[in-house]
C-alpha cells in the first residue's frame, strides 16, 4: 500500500478532523452525550487511520509505547487526582460539592468534571494505541 | 471438682519433652535421658493426683473454648485415672526398653520415633483426661496421626501397606466418632461426661441406638471384629511401639472410649433399656472366639500376639455390655491388666527378636536355653494372660464371670469358659517351643544370646508389676474402679 | 393461541432479538475451532447483552437524557443503563484485548490457532 | 500358726538356690516342715483370711476335722513322694512342681472360700504340668492335661460364681441344683476324672518321669474327692458315677499293657470308690471316702514307685516285655506285692478296710453294692496280672531278670515306709480311723466282711482258672474316648488355619479388588465410563453388527484399555465447558419452571 | 472519626491503581524498582483492611457515597462484618504471595516480564478488593471483571505454553459467566429499577413471584457458579491452576476463589435472601446435592493425578463444594462453617500451593512420584506441607477441622444426615489423596532413586510457608478468634429479610 496516494491524502486530511471531534465528544461529556471514553476512542481511531496510512513508524514518530504508557498513566493520576481533591476539601471521593462548596466558585464542578473527562479520554486514547501498537508489532503483520 | 493446673502437665510435659528431643536430635544420650527423664517426671506426676483422686475428689481445668459442645478441657476423675497411670508407668518401663532395642538394632531415624512417641504418649494423657467428647476426640485423632510415623518406621513398602491400612480404619473410625459427637451435641447441647450419662430422654429409641453402632464404629482402636486388620498390620513396626500400640495408648484408649460412653455417657441404664449391652455382648464374645481361632492359627509371634490382644480387648468389651457391677469392674480393671501383662509379651517379642533374629515361633525351638530371663518372663506373662495365678489378669477374670452371673447372662460364662481354653491352647505351644522342647540340633543356638541389659529390667519389672497387683489388686486400680462405678451407678461393688 | 404467541413475539422483538444475538454468539463460542471466530463469537455474545439493556432502557418517544435549559419534563430514556453499557463495553474492549494477545501469542508458539490441532499439539509431549 | 502350704510354696520359692545334696537335704526339710505345720493344725482353731478383693474376705486357712485330716494325709503323702525323689539329682523344675503341687492341694484343704480354692485349683493344674513336661517327651499330652484342667478350672470359677451370685456368700457350702451345680460338677470331675472327663489321667501320668508320677497320681484327684466332700450335698447321682468310675477304671486297667497305664486306669477306679462313698451323702459315707483317700494315696504310690523302680532299673514299661524281676528286685517285688494287695483288698491290709467301709457306706444305694463288689474282683484280676508278668513269670525269651540290681536305696526307702504304713492301717485301722471326723470305724476283720473278702478272691481265682487272663500278657488297649478330644480339637485347629483364613483371605482380596476398581476408574473417570459402556455394548454390537465393524469396535475399545494407564484428561477446548454451561443453565431453568 | 480512617475504603481502591501505574512508570527506569512498591501497596492496603476491620466490630458497618451521591443515584462502599473479614483474609493472603512472589516468579515469568506481572499483579488486588467493599451490585461486576481480566492476563503469563490454552479457555468461559451475570443483574434491575445491593434487598421482597426475579437468580447462579469453579462448572480450573505460574496459581487459588464465593454468598444471602432460596424459591436442596456431588467429585479427581498441582486444584474443587454446601444448608452453624472454611482453604491451600511452588522451584517437577525422600534434604518445606495437608484432611486441632465441624453441625441439625456423611467420607477421601504424597516424601528416603540434593528452599518462599503452616494450627487451636467476626457476620446474613 506505500504507493497509495489516496489514502495518505485522505487521512491528512481527514485525521485532524477525527481528533478535534474527539476532543468535542470529551469536552461534552459534562453536559450531554458523550465523555472520555468515546472521546477517547475515537482519537484513537485517528491513530488507527494512521497507522494504515503510514505504518507503524508513522506513528511511532509521534507516539511511541513508552510516550503512550506514560499518558496512559498521566490520565488516570489526573483522574484519580481530581477525586482525591475532593477528599482533601473533606468530601467524599470524587465530590466535586465539596470543592464548589470549599472555593465558593460556582460551577467550578463542570470544570473538575471536564478535567475528569479530559484524563479518562487521555488514558482511553493511550491505552487503545497501545493495544493497536502491540498488535500491530508483530512478524511483518503491516509493513510500511 | 477442684480446678487445678496438675492436669495439664502431663500433656505438656511430653510435648515439652519432644521439642527437646528434636533440638538435641544428633546426640542420642542427651535425647534418650530427656525421654526418660520426662517419663519418671510425668509418672511422679500422675501419681501426685492420685491421692485425691482416692478420696473421691475430681481435678478440672478448662484450657481454652474450642467448638460448641465442647471445650477443650480437661477432667481427672478415678476411671482416668486408671488409664493415665497404666499409661504413664508402662511409657517409662517403654522407653527404657525402646532404649535398648532401638540401639540393639541399630534403628534409623530414632530422633523422629522418640518424638512422635512424646507426642502420642501426650495425646494419650489428654484421652484419659478429657472432660467432653470434643476433647476426647480431638486428642483421639492426634495420637492415631503421631502413631502413623512409628508405624511405618521401617519405610519398607509392606510397611507402608500397613501404614496406609491403619490410617485407613483409624481415621475412618475417628470419623465416625465426630459424627457421633456432633450428634450427640446436637441431641443434647452438651458433649460433658457425666456419671450416668446425659443420653437419656432424648432422640428415639432407634436413634440411640444407631448412634451407639456409630460409637462403636468410631472405636475401631478397640479393634473389635471385623475392624481388626489394623492392628496384626500394624506388626511391621518396631516391638516398641507394638508394645505402645497394644499395651500403652492405642487400643487401651479405644477400649478406654466405650467405657467412657457407657458409663458417662449413655448410663448403665440406658443402655440396658435400649438393649445395647447385648449388641456389645454379641460383638464382643464373636471377636473373643475368632480372634482366638486366627491366634491359633498365627505362627508368627507378634502377630499371635496381636491376636490375643484382640480377644482380651473383647474381654473388656464384655465387661462393658454386662452392664452389671461385677462386669465394669472387670472391664475397667482389665485394662491396666491385660496393659502391664501383654506390654511383658511384646518386651519378650522384642527381645527375642534382637537375641536372636527370630520370629516365627517354630524357629524357637529350645530359644529359652540361651536366653532364660526372656523366656521365663515371657512364660510367665503367658500364663498370666490366660487368667492363671499368680497373675493379676485373674482377678478381672473372676470379676467378669461374677458379672456375667450378676447380668443373668450365663451363656456368657460359656464364652469365658471356651476363651480361657483357647488362650492356653495358643500361648502354651509357645511356653513349651521355648523352654521345654529341645532344639533342633546343637548348631541351632548358635547366634542367640540374651537381650541387653535395659530391655531385661523392663520385663522383670512389668512381670513383678502384674505379680504385685494379683496380691494387692486393691491399690489403686480396684478403687479406683470402685470410685468410678459409684460414680456412674451411685453405688459402690 | 397463535395469534398470541406471535403477538408475544412481536411486542418483545428487541428481546427475542438478543436472546437470537446471544445464540448465535454461543455458537460460535462453541463450534468454531478458530481461537480468534471463537473471540468474535464472544464479542457478539456480550453486544447481545448491550442490545438487551438499552433495549430495556428505551422509552418510547423519549429523548436523551439531558437537561435542557428550559426545563420542561420532557420524557427521557433511562440514562442508567446507557452509562452501564459504556462500563461495559469497556469490560468487554479489554477482554477482547486480553483475548487477543493471547490468541496471538498462541500462534507465536505453536502456530495455529485452531482448538483441535492445538489438542492434538498439546497430546505430543 | 502357719499354713502348711505357705510353707512349701515358701519352700519352693528357693529351690532354685540350692543345687546337689544341699537341694534334697532342703526339700526333705520342706516336706517335713509341711507335714508338722500340718499335724500342728489339727488342732489349731485359727483362722487366716485376708481382705483380697474390696469387700471379699478370703479365707486361706481355717481347720476343721475334715481339712486337719485331709491336710496330715496330704502333708505326709507329700513327704512321702519327696522321699522317692531324692533317688538322684533333684532337676529343679520337677522338684518345683512336686512341692507346689503339694502346696497347692494343701491350700486348697485349708482353704475357707471358692476364690482361694479356685486360685490354688489353677496352681495345682499348673504345677502338675510343670512335673509332666519335665519328663522328655511328655510334650503333647503335658498340653493336653493342661487343656483339660484350664477348661475344668473354668467351669469351676463359672460355677463358683454362679453359686456366689445365688447364695451371695462366697464360703463352702451344698449347691443347690442348677447351672452351677453342673458346672462345679464338671470342674470337679476334671479333677475326679469322672467318666468321660478321665482321660487325662492315663494320658498324663504314663508320661512324667518315675517320681513324677508317683506325686502326680497323689494329689490332683484325691483333692478333687476332698473338695467333694467339703461341699457335700451331692445327690445319689454322684454315687453312680463312682460306681461307673470304679467299674470302667478296673476294666480299662485290666486291658493295658503298660504298667502305668495300668495303675492310672486303677487311680480312676479307686477315686469312683470315693466318689461313690461321697455320693452316698452319709456321714459313714465321707468317713469312708477320706479313709480310702488315704489308703489309696498309700497302695497307689507304693505301686507307682514299685513300677518307677522297675522302669528306672529295666527302662521298660510294658508288662509284655518284663519279667522275672522277682529274682533281681525282690525288695521291689515285696512291696509291689504288698500294695497290690492292699489295692486288691486283701483282708490284713489298709485297702480291705476302707473298701469295706465304703461297701457299707453304699449299702444304703441300690445296685450300689453288688457293683463295687465286681470292681472289686475285677480288681484283683489286673492287680494279679500286674504282679505275675513283672515279677513272678519267667521273663520272656529267657532274659531273665533283664534289670541290673536293686532299686537305689532312696526309692526302697520311701517304699518301706508306704509298704509299712499299708501294714500298719491294714492291720489296725482304729489309727486311721479314729481321725475320721465322722468317727466311723472300721472292722476288717468282722466275719461277713471276711466272707466277703474271701468270696471275692474265690470269684477271682475261679475266673483265672477259667478265662485264664494270666496267659497272654500283650493285649494292650490304649483307645479311650480323648480320641474324640484330640479329633475336635484337631477339627477347631484345621478350621482356624484353612477355613477361617481362607474367609479372611476371601474378604480383604475382594476389598483390595474393589478399591483397586475405584482407583483405576478414578484415574480418568470420563474414558473409564466410555470404556465400561464399549465393554458391556460389545457382546450386543457383535450380536447385530456385521463382524467387520464389530471387530472394529473391539479394536477400538481395547485400544482404549491400552492407553487408558497413560492417557491423562488434558487440556480441551472451552467448547466442551460451554455446552455444559448451556446444559447445566438449561436445567436450572427446568428447575425454575418445576418450582 | 479520623478522616484518613474516614476515607480508608476509597483509599483501599484508589492508592493501588496509581501504585499500579507507579509500578509501571518505575518499571519503565528500573526493573528493580517495580517489586518494593507493590509490597509497600499491598502491606498498606493490608493495614487499613486491618483497621477497617476493627472499626467495624466496634462503630458497625461502614458506608461510604462515592461522589457524595447517595444511593440508588450514586455508588456506595458497604463494609460490614462479613466482607471486611473477606478483605482481611485476602489481603492477608496477598501479602504471603506478595513476600513469597519476589522469588517465587524467578521461575515462571521473563524477567523482561516481570514489571507488567506486578502490575496486573496489583490490579488483580485491587479488583478483588472492590469487589468485596462495594455496595452496588454492578459495579461488583466491574470489579469482578478487573479481577478476572487480570487473571486471565497473569494465568497466561508463564513461560510454560500450555498456559496459554488455559488461559483462553478460562478467559471465554469467564466472560460468558461476565454475560450471564450481568444479563441477572439487568433483570434484577428490570424487576426493581435499582443496583444498590441494600435497597435490591429491600425492594426485591414484593417482587419474589416475577419470573423476571427467578430468571435473574439462575443466572447469577450459573455465571458465579463458574467464576468458582463450582462442580460441574469447573472445567478451566484444573488447567488454569496446572498451568499457570506458581505465583499466580496460589493467587487464584486463594484470594480469588475465595472472593467470588464472597460474591456469590452476598449476592445469594444479601440480595436475595435466606427466605428467598428456602421459601419463594427453594434452591437450598439443589445446592446441597450439587455441592456434596463437588466434594466427592472432586476428590475422587484429586486421588487420580499425579500432578501435583493438579491434584490440588481438584482438591480445590472439592473444597469449594464445602462453601457451597454451606450455602445449601443455609443455617448458622454450617454458614459459620463456611465462613471460616473461606478462612481455612485460603490458608491450607495457599500453604499448599506455596510447597507446591517451591517443589518446582528447587526440584522442577510437579510429578509426585519423584518427591521420595525430600523429606531429607527440606524438612521444613515437607513438614509445612504435612501440617496443612492434615489440616486439609480435617484432623484437629487444624483450622481446617473446625470448619468442618462446623459445617457437619450444620448439616445434622438441619438433619441432613446423609449430606454430613458425604462432608466425612469426602474428608477420608482427602486422606487418600494428601497422604499419597506425604508418604512419598517420608518414606522414599531408602530407596537409593532420591532425587535433587537441593536444598531447603530460599527464605522468602520458606517464611510465608511456615506462617501459613503455624496459621494452619493455631488459628484452629485459637479459633474463637476469627469466630468473633464471623458470627455476626452469618447473624448479618441470615438476618436480612
Amino acid at each position: 500500500m506505500r504507493e497509495n496516494v489516496v489514502i495518505r491524502t485522505v487521512a491528512r486530511l481527514s485525521i485532524p478532523f477525527i481528533q478535534l471531534f474527539s476532543l468535542y465528544v470529551i469536552v461534552h461529556g459534562a453536559s450531554g452525550a458523550g465523555g472520555g471514553f468515546q472521546g477517547g476512542v475515537v482519537f484513537a481511531a485517528s491513530f488507527i487511520l494512521m497507522l494504515i496510512a503510514f505504518g507503524l513508524s508513522g506513528i511511532r514518530s509521534r507516539l511511541g509505547e513508552k510516550g503512550a504508557m506514560v499518558l496512559a498513566t498521566v490520565g488516570l493520576f489526573i483522574y484519580a487526582g481530581i477525586g482525591l481533591l475532593c477528599t482533601l476539601f473533606s468530601g467524599n471521593y470524587l465530590e466535586y460539592a465539596a470543592i464548589e462548596s470549599a472555593l465558593g466558585i460556582p460551577h467550578i464542578h463542570a470544570f473538575l468534571i471536564d478535567i475528569v473527562e479530559a484524563g479518562i479520554g487521555i488514558t482511553v486514547m493511550a491505552v487503545m494505541t497501545l493495544i493497536i501498537l502491540d498488535f500491530a508489532d508483530r512478524e511483518g503483520m503491516i509493513r510500511d | 471438682m477442684t480446678p487445678g493446673i496438675l492436669p495439664l502437665l502431663p500433656l505438656l510435659l511430653p510435648i515439652a519433652a519432644a521439642a527437646l528431643i528434636l533440638v538435641v536430635g544428633r546426640h542420642e544420650d542427651l535425647r534418650e535421658s530427656v525421654t526418660l527423664g520426662t517419663a519418671g517426671v510425668m509418672v511422679v506426676v500422675v501419681l501426685a493426683m492420685l491421692p485425691e483422686i482416692l478420696e473421691g475428689g475430681r481435678i478440672s481445668i478448662t484450657l481454652l473454648p474450642l467448638l460448641p459442645g465442647g471445650d477443650l478441657a480437661l477432667r481427672v476423675d478415678a476411671f482416668g485415672m486408671i488409664f493415665a497411670i497404666t499409661a504413664s508407668v508402662l511409657w517409662f518401663l517403654n522407653s527404657l526398653y525402646s532404649i535398648g532395642y532401638m540401639r540393639a538394632l541399630r534403628e534409623h531415624d530414632q530422633t523422629r520415633f522418640y518424638f512422635c512417641f512424646a507426642i502420642a504418649i501426650a495425646a494419650a494423657m489428654g484421652i484419659a483426661f478429657s472432660a467432653n467428647l470434643v476433647t476426647l476426640f480431638v486428642f483421639y485423632e492426634i495420637l492415631t496421626l503421631v502413631t502413623y510415623p512409628l508405624v511405618v518406621h521401617a519405610g519398607t513398602p509392606e510397611a507402608l501397606q500397613a501404614g496406609r491400612k491403619y490410617l485407613a480404619y483409624l481415621l475412618g473410625g475417628g470419623i465416625c466418632l465426630l459424627g457421633a459427637t456432633i450428634i450427640t451435641y446436637t441431641l443434647t447441647g452438651t458433649t460433658e461426661f457425666i456419671p450416668g450419662g446425659f443420653l437419656a430422654g432424648t432422640g428415639t429409641g432407634l436413634m440411640l441406638q444407631l448412634l451407639f453402632i456409630l460409637y462403636m464404629a468410631g472405636f475401631v482402636k478397640a479393634a473389635w471384629m471385623p475392624f481388626h486388620a489394623w492392628l496384626p498390620a500394624a506388626m511391621v513396626a518396631p516391638t516398641p511401639v507394638s508394645a505402645f500400640l497394644h499395651a500403652v495408648a492405642v487400643v487401651t484408649a479405644g477400649v478406654f472410649g466405650v467405657v467412657r460412653i457407657a458409663g458417662w455417657v449413655y448410663g448403665t441404664e440406658l443402655m440396658a433399656v435400649l438393649g445395647l449391652g447385648t449388641v456389645l455382648a454379641v460383638i464382643a464374645s464373636f471377636t473373643i472366639i475368632t480372634a482366638s481361632l486366627f491366634a491359633l492359627a498365627e505362627d508368627n509371634l507378634k502377630r499371635r500376639l496381636a491376636y490375643s490382644t484382640v480377644s482380651q480387648l473383647s474381654y473388656i468389651l464384655l465387661g462393658v455390655s454386662m452392664l452389671s457391677m461385677a462386669g465394669l469392674t472387670g472391664a475397667m480393671v482389665h485394662i491396666p491388666f491385660h496393659a502391664f501383662l501383654k506390654i511383658t509379651l511384646f518386651f519378650g517379642a522384642g527381645a527375642i527378636i534382637v537375641g536372636s533374629g527370630r520370629e516365627a515361633i517354630s524357629e524357637m525351638r529350645g530359644i529359652g536355653r540361651k536366653m532364660p530371663v526372656t523366656a521365663v518372663t515371657f512364660a510367665a506373662a503367658a500364663a498370666g494372660i490366660c487368667g492363671l495365678p499368680p497373675f493379676c489378669a485373674l482377678i478381672s477374670k473372676v470379676y467378669l464371670s461374677v458379672g456375667a452371673v450378676q447380668a443373668g447372662e450365663v451363656i456368657l460364662l460359656g464364652v469365658i469358659i471356651a476363651s480361657s481354653v483357647l488362650n492356653v491352647a495358643y500361648f502354651f505351644p509357645i511356653i513349651y517351643t521355648m523352654i521345654v522342647a529341645r532344639p533342633p540340633d546343637n548348631r541351632a543356638l548358635g547366634e542367640v544370646r540374651e537381650a541387653p541389659f535395659t530391655m531385661l529390667i523392663p520385663l522383670i519389672v512389668t512381670v513383678a508389676i502384674s505379680i504385685a497387683i494379683f496380691f494387692f489388686p486393691a491399690l489403686p486400680f480396684l478403687d479406683l474402679a470402685g470410685i468410678a462405678l459409684a460414680e456412674i451407678t451411685g453405688g459402690g461393688f | 393461541m397463535t395469534e398470541e404467541l406471535f403477538t408475544l413475539f412481536l411486542s418483545r422483538y428487541n428481546y427475542w432479538m438478543a436472546i437470537v444475538l446471544m445464540l448465535i454468539g454461543l455458537y460460535a463460542l462453541i463450534a468454531k475451532q478458530n481461537l480468534i471466530k471463537k473471540i468474535i463469537g464472544l464479542n457478539i455474545f456480550q453486544t447481545a447483552i448491550f442490545l438487551f439493556y438499552i433495549s430495556f432502557a428505551d422509552v418510547t418517544g423519549g429523548t436523551a437524557p439531558i437537561l435542557l435549559p428550559e426545563g420542561t419534563g420532557a420524557l427521557y430514556v433511562n440514562p442508567v443503563p446507557h452509562v452501564l453499557m459504556l462500563t461495559a463495553i469497556v469490560v468487554g474492549v479489554s477482554t477482547t484485548a486480553v483475548a487477543l494477545s493471547i490468541v496471538v501469542r498462541i500462534s507465536r508458539e505453536y502456530n495455529v490457532i485452531d482448538d483441535d490441532e492445538l489438542g492434538e499439539v498439546m497430546q505430543r509431549p | 500358726m502357719i499354713p502348711p502350704a505357705l510353707i512349701i510354696l515358701a519352700g519352693l520359692i528357693l529351690i532354685p538356690l540350692f543345687t546337689g545334696t544341699a537341694r534334697k537335704f532342703w526339700v526333705i526339710a520342706v516336706g517335713t516342715g509341711g507335714l508338722v505345720a500340718a499335724t500342728l493344725a489339727v488342732h489349731s482353731s485359727s483362722m487366716w483370711s485376708v481382705t483380697f478383693l474390696p469387700g471379699i474376705e478370703l479365707v486361706l486357712f481355717s481347720v476343721d476335722p475334715v481339712r486337719a485330716y485331709a491336710g496330715v494325709v496330704f502333708a505326709g503323702a507329700a513327704l512321702m513322694a519327696l522321699l522317692y525323689a531324692i533317688f538322684r539329682d533333684l532337676p529343679a523344675f520337677e522338684t518345683m512342681g512336686i512341692l507346689a503341687s503339694a502346696g497347692a492341694a494343701l491350700g486348697i484343704v485349708y482353704a475357707g472360700d471358692y476364690i482361694t480354692i479356685f486360685i490354688f485349683w489353677e496352681i495345682l493344674a499348673l504345677a502338675s504340668l510343670l512335673v509332666i513336661w519335665s519328663a522328655p517327651g511328655s510334650g503333647n499330652s503335658g498340653f493336653r492335661y493342661l487343656l483339660y484342667h484350664i477348661f475344668g478350672g473354668a467351669c469351676l470359677l463359672s460355677g463358683f460364681a454362679i453359686v456366689m451370685a445365688d447364695t451371695g456368700s462366697i464360703f463352702i457350702g451344698p449347691i443347690a441344683p442348677g447351672p452351677g451345680y453342673f458346672l462345679v460338677a464338671i470342674g470337679i470331675g476334671m479333677n475326679a476324672a469322672f467318666i468321660p472327663l478321665h482321660t487325662w489321667v492315663p494320658d498324663s501320668y504314663p508320661r512324667a518321669s518315675v517320681s513324677g508320677s508317683v506325686a502326680l497320681s497323689i494329689f490332683t484327684t484325691k483333692v478333687a474327692v476332698l473338695l467333694l466332700v467339703l461341699i457335700g450335698g451331692w445327690g445319689t447321682g454322684l454315687a453312680y458315677m463312682g460306681a461307673l468310675m470304679a467299674l470302667y477304671g478296673a476294666v480299662g486297667a485290666l486291658l493295658q499293657d503298660d504298667i502305668r497305664r495300668l495303675l492310672s486306669y486303677s487311680v480312676i477306679s479307686q477315686v469312683g470308690y470315693m466318689v461313690a462313698a461321697v455320693g452316698s451323702g452319709t456321714v459313714t459315707g465321707t468317713d469312708a471316702a477320706l479313709a480310702h483317700m488315704a489308703n489309696d494315696i498309700l497302695s497307689k504310690a507304693l505301686l507307682f514307685m514299685a513300677a518307677g523302680a522297675v522302669i528306672y532299673r529295666t527302662g521298660i514299661s510294658r508288662m509284655s516285655r518284663l519279667g522275672g524281676l522277682s529274682k533281681t528286685m525282690p525288695l521291689t517285688a515285696v512291696a509291689a506285692v504288698i500294695g497290690g494287695f492292699a489295692l486288691a483288698g486283701i483282708p490284713g491290709l489298709n485297702g480291705s478296710a476302707s473298701k469295706g467301709m465304703v461297701i457299707e457306706a453304699g449299702a444304703g444305694i441300690p445296685y450300689l453294692t453288688p457293683l463295687l463288689l465286681i470292681v472289686a474282683v475285677i480288681t484283683l484280676l489286673y492287680v494279679m496280672r500286674f504282679l505275675y508278668f513283672v515279677f513272678f513269670r519267667p521273663a520272656p525269651d529267657g532274659r531273665d531278670g533283664n534289670s541290673d540290681g536293686e532299686a537305689p536305696p532312696a526309692m526302697l526307702a520311701a517304699m518301706a515306709v508306704t509298704a509299712g504304713s499299708c501294714l500298719l492301717f491294714g492291720l489296725f485301722p482304729d489309727f486311721l480311723t479314729t481321725f475320721l471326723p465322722g468317727g466311723t470305724s472300721a472292722h476288717p476283720f468282722s466275719p461277713d466282711h471276711l466272707a466277703e473278702s474271701a468270696e471275692v478272691i474265690l470269684i477271682a481265682i475261679f475266673l483265672i482258672i477259667l478265662i485264664r487272663p494270666l496267659r497272654s500278657p500283650g493285649w494292650s488297649f490304649e483307645k479311650d474316648v480323648d480320641r474324640f478330644y484330640c479329633a475336635v480339637g484337631k477339627a477347631v485347629v484345621w478350621f482356624a488355619r484353612y477355613p477361617l483364613d481362607a474367609v479372611s483371605e476371601a474378604v480383604s482380596s475382594i476389598i483390595g479388588w474393589i478399591t483397586s476398581r475405584a482407583t483405576w476408574f478414578s484415574q480418568n473417570p470420563a474414558l473409564a465410563i466410555r470404556i465400561e459402556g464399549r465393554t458391556i455394548a460389545l457382546p450386543v454390537v457383535r450380536a447385530l453388527w456385521d463382524p467387520a465393524s464389530a471387530d472394529r469396535y473391539g479394536a477400538t475399545l481395547s485400544a482404549m484399555r491400552d492407553l487408558y494407564s497413560d492417557e491423562k484428561p488434558g487440556i480441551r477446548g472451552s467448547g466442551y465447558g460451554l455446552i455444559l454451561v448451556s446444559i447445566i443453565a438449561f436445567l436450572y431453568y427446568l428447575y425454575g419452571v418445576l418450582n | 472519626m479520623n478522616p484518613v480512617i474516614a476515607h480508608l475504603p476509597v483509599l483501599l481502591l484508589v492508592l493501588p491503581i496509581i501504585a499500579a501505574l507507579l509500578i509501571l512508570l518505575a518499571g519503565m527506569v528500573n526493573r528493580n524498582f517495580s517489586y518494593p512498591i507493590t509490597l509497600a501497596t499491598i502491606s498498606f492496603q493490608f493495614a487499613s483492611s486491618l483497621i477497617i476491620m476493627v472499626s467495624v466490630m466496634t462503630g458497625g458497618t461502614i458506608h461510604y457515597y462515592l461522589g457524595g451521591w447517595a444511593p440508588p443515584m450514586g455508588i456506595e462502599l458497604v463494609i460490614d462484618a462479613f466482607n471486611s473479614y473477606v478483605l482481611v483474609v485476602i489481603l492477608a493472603m496477598a501479602l504471603l504471595i506478595a513476600v513469597y512472589a519476589r522469588r517465587g516468579t524467578a521461575l515462571d515469568i521473563p524477567p523482561e516480564k516481570t514489571v507488567a506481572f506486578f502490575v496486573v499483579f496489583q490490579l488483580l488486588v485491587t479488583g478483588l478488593c472492590g469487589m468485596t467493599i462495594t455496595g452496588d451490585i454492578f459495579n461488583l461486576y466491574v470489579f469482578l471483571e478487573i479481577a478476572s481480566i487480570s487473571t486471565y492476563a497473569l494465568v497466561a503469563s508463564g513461560r510454560n505454553t500450555r498456559s496459554l490454552i488455559a488461559g483462553f479457555n478460562y478467559l471465554v468461559l469467564g466472560s460468558i459467566a461476565a454475560g450471564l451475570i450481568v444479563l441477572g443483574i439487568g433483570f434484577l434491575y428490570v424487576a426493581t429499577g435499582t443496583l444498590n445491593m441494600g435497597e435490591l434487598a429491600a425492594m426485591l421482597p414484593a417482587s419474589y413471584g416475577l419470573a423476571t426475579v427467578q430468571a435473574a437468580f439462575l443466572l447469577l447462579m450459573i455465571g458465579f457458579s463458574i467464576k468458582v469453579a463450582f462442580f460441574p462448572l469447573h472445567l478451566w480450573l484444573p488447567d488454569a491452576y496446572t498451568e499457570s505460574p506458581s505465583v499466580v496459581t496460589i493467587l487464584i487459588a486463594t484470594a480469588t476463589s475465595k472472593v467470588t464465593a464472597y460474591a456469590m454468598i452476598r449476592v445469594i444471602f444479601s440480595v436475595f435472601t435466606l427466605q428467598y432460596i428456602t421459601e419463594s424459591f427453594p434452591v437450598t436442596e439443589m445446592i446441597l446435592v450439587i455441592a456434596s456431588i463437588a466434594i466427592i467429585a472432586g476428590a475422587v479427581l484429586a486421588i487420580a493425578q499425579d500432578n501435583l498441582k493438579r491434584m490440588l486444584a481438584y482438591s480445590s474443587i472439592s473444597q469449594m463444594g464445602y462453601i457451597m454446601f454451606a450455602i445449601g444448608i443455609a443455617n448458622q452453624a454450617a454458614l459459620e462453617g463456611g465462613l471460616l472454611h473461606i478462612l481455612a482453604h485460603a490458608v491450607m491451600k495457599g500453604c499448599l500451593f506455596m510447597v507446591a511452588g517451591i517443589l518446582i522451584y528447587r526440584t522442577g517437577t510437579t510429578a509426585i512420584r519423584q518427591f521420595s525422600g525430600l523429606s531429607k534434604t527440606m524438612p521444613f518445606t515437607c513438614a509445612a506441607f504435612v501440617l496443612a495437608g492434615v489440616s486439609m484432611i480435617g484432623i484437629p486441632p487444624t483450622i481446617g477441622f473446625m470448619s468442618k465441624y462446623y459445617l457437619v453441625l450444620g448439616a445434622v441439625e438441619a438433619g441432613q444426615y446423609l449430606a454430613a456423611a458425604v462432608l466425612l467420607i469426602g474428608s477420608l477421601l482427602a486422606v487418600v489423596y494428601i497422604w499419597r504424597v506425604i508418604e512419598i516424601m517420608y518414606s522414599g528416603s531408602h530407596q537409593e532413586e532420591t532425587l535433587h540434593t537441593g536444598a531447603e528452599a530460599p527464605l522468602s518462599m520458606l517464611v510465608p510457608v511456615l506462617i501459613l503452616a503455624a496459621s494452619c494450627l493455631f488459628l484452629g487451636i485459637f479459633v474463637d478468634v476469627p469466630l468473633a467476626i464471623i458470627e455476626p457476620a452469618v447473624t448479618l446474613l441470615l438476618g436480612v429479610g
